[in-house]
């Protein structure tokens, strides 16, 4: 067998044990979910370390010497690991936190908020651009806080929830497929032919150690809810 | 208790396996059914033949793990399309982790390219890899692609590249082509790339986020989209080039199917239970 | 070279008309002025849940799910959490009802003690706070079935889902609404607020959230801030009304935004 | 930064944002690396005060050794790649996918048409997923041009509200932590005395 068909093995295996939970709470999706943090964990920490040595520590020994400043804001982040020295890890917050907003806020004011503007300014000429600006100046009108919930507003305020609803209801239907299409992705690898005799082996190891399990009242059975 | 109450609180495992079996069964039996093109992939689509050959398009691969399964297929189509009309790509990725599968999608595509046809790495495409800082670092490569990479994900200096002799910033491109997966990065190509140099953009997102850009397709914004696996069995219906989505796209049939008799029996086994007075 | 980029002009007018108008009524309200905000229906939401875990005799549950405050887009509805939680804390405290927190990370863990702790003693009654039982830390990925297995062991009946919610919205809620709990929903992440919605009792949806914390805190900071947003709310209104108003008659005053 | 998006700018101010831009992805870097250095004290406690179930926490000290072990050697060393194709994403995309059993079972027991709300939300809900499942449109053929009318204009008209509130949001936001009166991502409370 070569590395890929490996890999779908080790997959599937270790995707059945996470699906394992939605039997109950059990000794196999605890470790399943604990392997994961772990290597999740370790591919966090070492992707992030190859980046600041790239960007920061290689800088330096080049010269660079600016980005020294970088490396120190990220030690006083350790500050956090104890309480004294709490207030020395929230500048680099402030950093992270300010840089972000800054970039969101200049791009956001454009594209979003007058670029939408913009795209509403349509002639009451159809239904469609009617049920579009009357939907977009409901809803937005609905986010009025000032406003009193009473006379014409309050008439407002309901369209602008039936259209937001109505916006959620799309996103609801759409979340629904996208999570079984989610499902289906990984069901694909599992079952690929190459190793899909393998899955309902393993799927048959899980079974007999879980009954095993649960008829010898080692692992807790919770009675369905 | 009564029958409907029974009912109701039936074991959910008996629900999960059900389920269960819904998706797994036509991924191993797949039955074959017509469907309609939505409005938003023929747009995408007939936005993507209408880019013409011989210029260049920028490509944000941006399928994880958990995407690649949906959208995968239909970026092999859309990279088969482009490099069979002729149109040469740059491609790039805002994640690590995007940027393997995006090669991968890459490489399935060349497989499937009739004998014959340009594709040769660094004249018909290249692929310039990882890009960080997510927003900030998409809007500071196409101001300065020089500035902000020095060679592309083979290694190659960006200055041996034939493709991209002359080719600095974003003006140089005909088109955006953003396969943004689940991540919500659309709007970082709209922002950064489509409106400041008023070029258009189109791609791919998972069928959750569609409705947050339907308000950038109607704003003309953004060129229709492919919205997860169901785009990408469109894209390979439209292309003539089937693929795995469509068969993927057939799975979601029982799963959905399951899901609405379930919501509608839930729904009438409450009513029942109000008009009865019982909780 | 000119002197604002081409395109530009009208983002840099706006940008300047809703900050000018956010910082005027910071000064406002830090003068005294505060604008007033709409009642919300969940204010009084609040209470009735309360109330309700009090004749019952159980407890009830403030969860949060992600509270990571070093993202942007986490921290704003967490802090409105936060503010709910204070607002929260007192009413259970003062009721008498007994009440948990989980929090899956450690600074916000921290926080949520320190606002908890300092409303049971607020209202007298700090005896009734546990420090490890009522607001307490549960390693993210790990607290999943320990809170569902809780929800029904300890049969809660009132429940709020505030802030930040991914995709344990949907677990927890449902496992909320059948074990009884009256429930509170509300969260700013699109893709969830669906499920809130539908499962919870009530529900808040999307900015309502940040309303709903600047209401009960009576922060004039935040407060200021979302009278300032509603001036460019209303900015917005009246260019959309007025654009479209003078395209039905043929005019198209679209050409300001390439100014 | 904010004004160079819209003034042009000598370089040396845009030379330091972009400084600036890059000190914040490696501090974002750091505050990740701490994350996972911080979990791990966790569990290094649960093991040594023998925490109940603290022998998972034992799997965890050593799958995270192994990956940080291999990734610290090279992150493009074939090993790590091969553990994180293979067993990261698989899992993550599993865990995430855990979602759509749990939505199952609520459509069927707490999806209900209760309040005026949710019945708006289950109707528009049912007709897109009907619309995006090939044979929803095979079954009931008007749900198709249904869907699609839903999501590209009332949906589309509510997002766009939604958009415009939620930039307004962004830009309050921004105001508040640059004029230093939103404290509390930095643990500070002291506005929290306006509670009555």
């Amino acid at each position: 067998m070569d590395a890929a068909v490996w890999g779908l093995l080790a997959g599937s295996a270790i995707s059945l044990g996470a699906y394992s939970v939605l039997i109950g709470d059990n000794p196999i999706s605890k470790l399943t979910e604990n392997i994961y943090m772990g290597i999740l964990g370790g591919y966090i920490f070492a992707t992030n370390w190859d980046f600041i040595q790239k960007n920061a520590i290689t800088k330096v020994a080049g010269g660079d010497y600016v980005y020294i400043l970088s490396i120190i804001l990220s030690i006083m982040l350790l500050g956090r690991l104890k309480s004294e020295y709490l207030w020395v890890s929230r500048y680099p917050v402030v950093l992270t936190v300010g840089v972000g907003l800054g970039l969101a806020m200049r791009t956001s004011v454009m594209a979003d908020f007058l670029g939408q503007i913009q795209a509403t300014l349509l002639p009451w000429t159809s239904l469609n651009n009617l049920v579009m600006v009357i939907g977009t100046v409901t809803a937005a009108a609905y986010f009025i806080f000032t406003a009193q919930s009473s006379g014409a507003y309050k008439y407002v305020n309901t369209a602008g929830r039936v259209f937001l609803l109505s916006a959620f209801g799309v996103t609801y239907g759409q979340t629904v497929s996208f999570r079984f299409e989610l499902v289906i992705g990984r069901l694909v690898a599992m079952l690929d032919p190459r190793v899909a005799n393998y899955t309902y082996v393993m799927i048959l190891i899980i079974a007999v150690v879980l009954i095993f399990g649960y008829t010898t009242k080692r692992i807790v059975w919770y009675s369905g809810r | 208790m009564s029958i409907i109450n029974k009912l109701l609180n039936i074991d959910q495992r008996i629900i999960y396996a059900a389920l269960f079996i819904a998706l797994a069964y036509p991924i191993l039996s797949p039955v074959m059914l017509p469907m309609d093109i939505q409005g938003y992939s023929q747009q995408a689509f007939d936005f993507s033949d209408s880019i013409p050959e011989g210029s260049i398009v920028i490509f944000e691969g941006g399928l994880g793990a958990a995407t690649y399964p949906q959208g995968g297929p239909g970026m092999v189509v859309q990279i088969y399309h482009m490099l069979t009309k002729g149109v040469k790509i740059v491609f790039f990725s805002i994640g690590t982790e995007q940027n393997f599968w995006t090669v991968r999608a890459i490489e399935t595509a060349l497989g499937k390219l009739p004998p014959g046809t340009p594709a040769e790495n660094g004249v018909d495409w290249v692929h310039l890899g990882y890009v960080a800082g997510g927003e900030a670092g998409v809007g500071s490569l196409v101001n300065d692609i020089r500035a902000t990479i020095t060679s592309d994900y083979y290694g190659t200096p960006i200055d041996d590249i034939p493709l991209l002799e002359g080719v600095n910033d974003a003006s140089s491109f005909a088109a955006v082509l953003w396969w943004g997966g689940s991540e919500g990065s659309m709007p970082y190509g709209i922002r950064q790339i489509s409106v400041p140099f008023g070029i258009p953009i189109t791609g791919m997102s998972t069928t959750n986020e569609v409705p947050n850009f339907s308000p950038y397709i109607s704003a003309g914004q953004l060129q229709g989209i492919f919205g997860g696996v169901r785009g990408s069995a469109e894209y390979e219906y439209l292309m003539r080039l089937p693929g795995p989505a469509l068969g993927q796209a057939m799975a979601t049939n029982f799963g959905g199917l399951l899901w609405m008799i379930l919501v509608i029996l839930g729904n009438v086994f409450y009513f029942i239970q109000r008009t009865r007075g019982e909780e | 070279m000119s002197l604002i980029i081409a395109g530009r002009a009208l983002g840099v007018v706006a940008l300047v008309i809703i900050v000018g108008a956010i910082l005027y009524f910071m000064q406002q309200a830090y003068s005294g002025k505060m604008p007033t905000l709409r009642r919300l229906q969940a204010v009084d939401a609040i209470d009735e849940i309360i109330g309700r875990c009090v004749e019952m005799g159980r407890p009830a549950w403030y969860l949060m799910d992600s509270t990571n405050m070093t993202t942007p887009s986490i921290l704003a509805p967490t802090v409105a959490a936060f503010q709910i939680l204070s607002h929260t804390a007192r009413i259970a405290a003062r009721l008498g009802s007994k009440f948990f927190v989980p929090v899956t990370q450690g600074l916000a863990y921290s926080i949520a003690a320190d606002i908890v702790e300092e409303a049971y003693r607020a209202e007298g009654k700090i005896d009734d706070y546990d420090p490890f039982g009522t607001v307490m830390y549960l390693p993210d990925g790990a607290d999943r079935m320990y809170i569902i297995n809780n929800m029904w062991s300890q049969r809660v009946s009132g429940a709020f889902f505030l802030g930040s919610w991914y995709h344990k919205a949907v677990i927890f809620t449902e496992n909320a609404a059948r074990v009884g709990a009256l429930s509170l929903g509300g969260t700013d992440t699109t893709h969830n607020i669906p499920f809130l919605v539908a499962i919870c009792d009530y529900s808040i949806i999307g900015e309502e959230l940040y309303a709903l914390g600047a209401y009960v805190s009576g922060d004039p900071t935040n407060t200021a801030s979302l009278a300032g947003q509603d001036i460019g709310k209303y900015l917005a209104l009246i260019i959309i009304v007025i654009g479209s108003l003078l395209a039905t008659a043929g005019f198209s005053i679209s050409g300001i935004f390439s100014w | 930064m904010i004004l160079e998006h819209f003034f042009p700018m000598p370089d040396v101010v845009t030379g330091f944002n972009i400084t600036m831009r890059s000190f914040t992805t490696i501090v974002s870097a750091a505050a990740l690396m701490l994350g996972v250095i911080f979990l791990t004290i966790s569990h290094a406690r649960t093991i040594s005060q023998q925490k109940s179930g603290w022998y998972y926490s034992i799997f965890y000290m050593i799958s995270l050794l192994i990956t940080v072990g291999l990734g610290l050697l090279s992150v493009r060393n074939e090993n790590f790649l091969w553990i994180y194709d293979n067993m990261t994403s698989p899992t993550g995309a599993a865990l995430y996918s855990l979602t759509a059993f749990y939505i199952t079972s609520a459509a069927y027991r707490v999806f209900r048409a209760r309040n005026w709300n949710a019945a708006v939300l289950l109707i528009t809900g049912f007709v897109v997923l009907a619309m995006l499942i090939p044979i929803g449109g095979i079954l009931l053929p008007p749900v198709v041009p249904l869907g699609e009318w839903f999501r590209s204009y009332p949906s589309s008209a509510g997002f766009r509200g939604m958009i415009m509130g939620t930039s307004l949001g962004t830009m309050g936001l921004g105001v508040r932590v640059f004029i230093g009166r939103q404290k509390e991502h930095l643990g500070v409370r002291e506005e929290r005395r306006g509670v009555e």
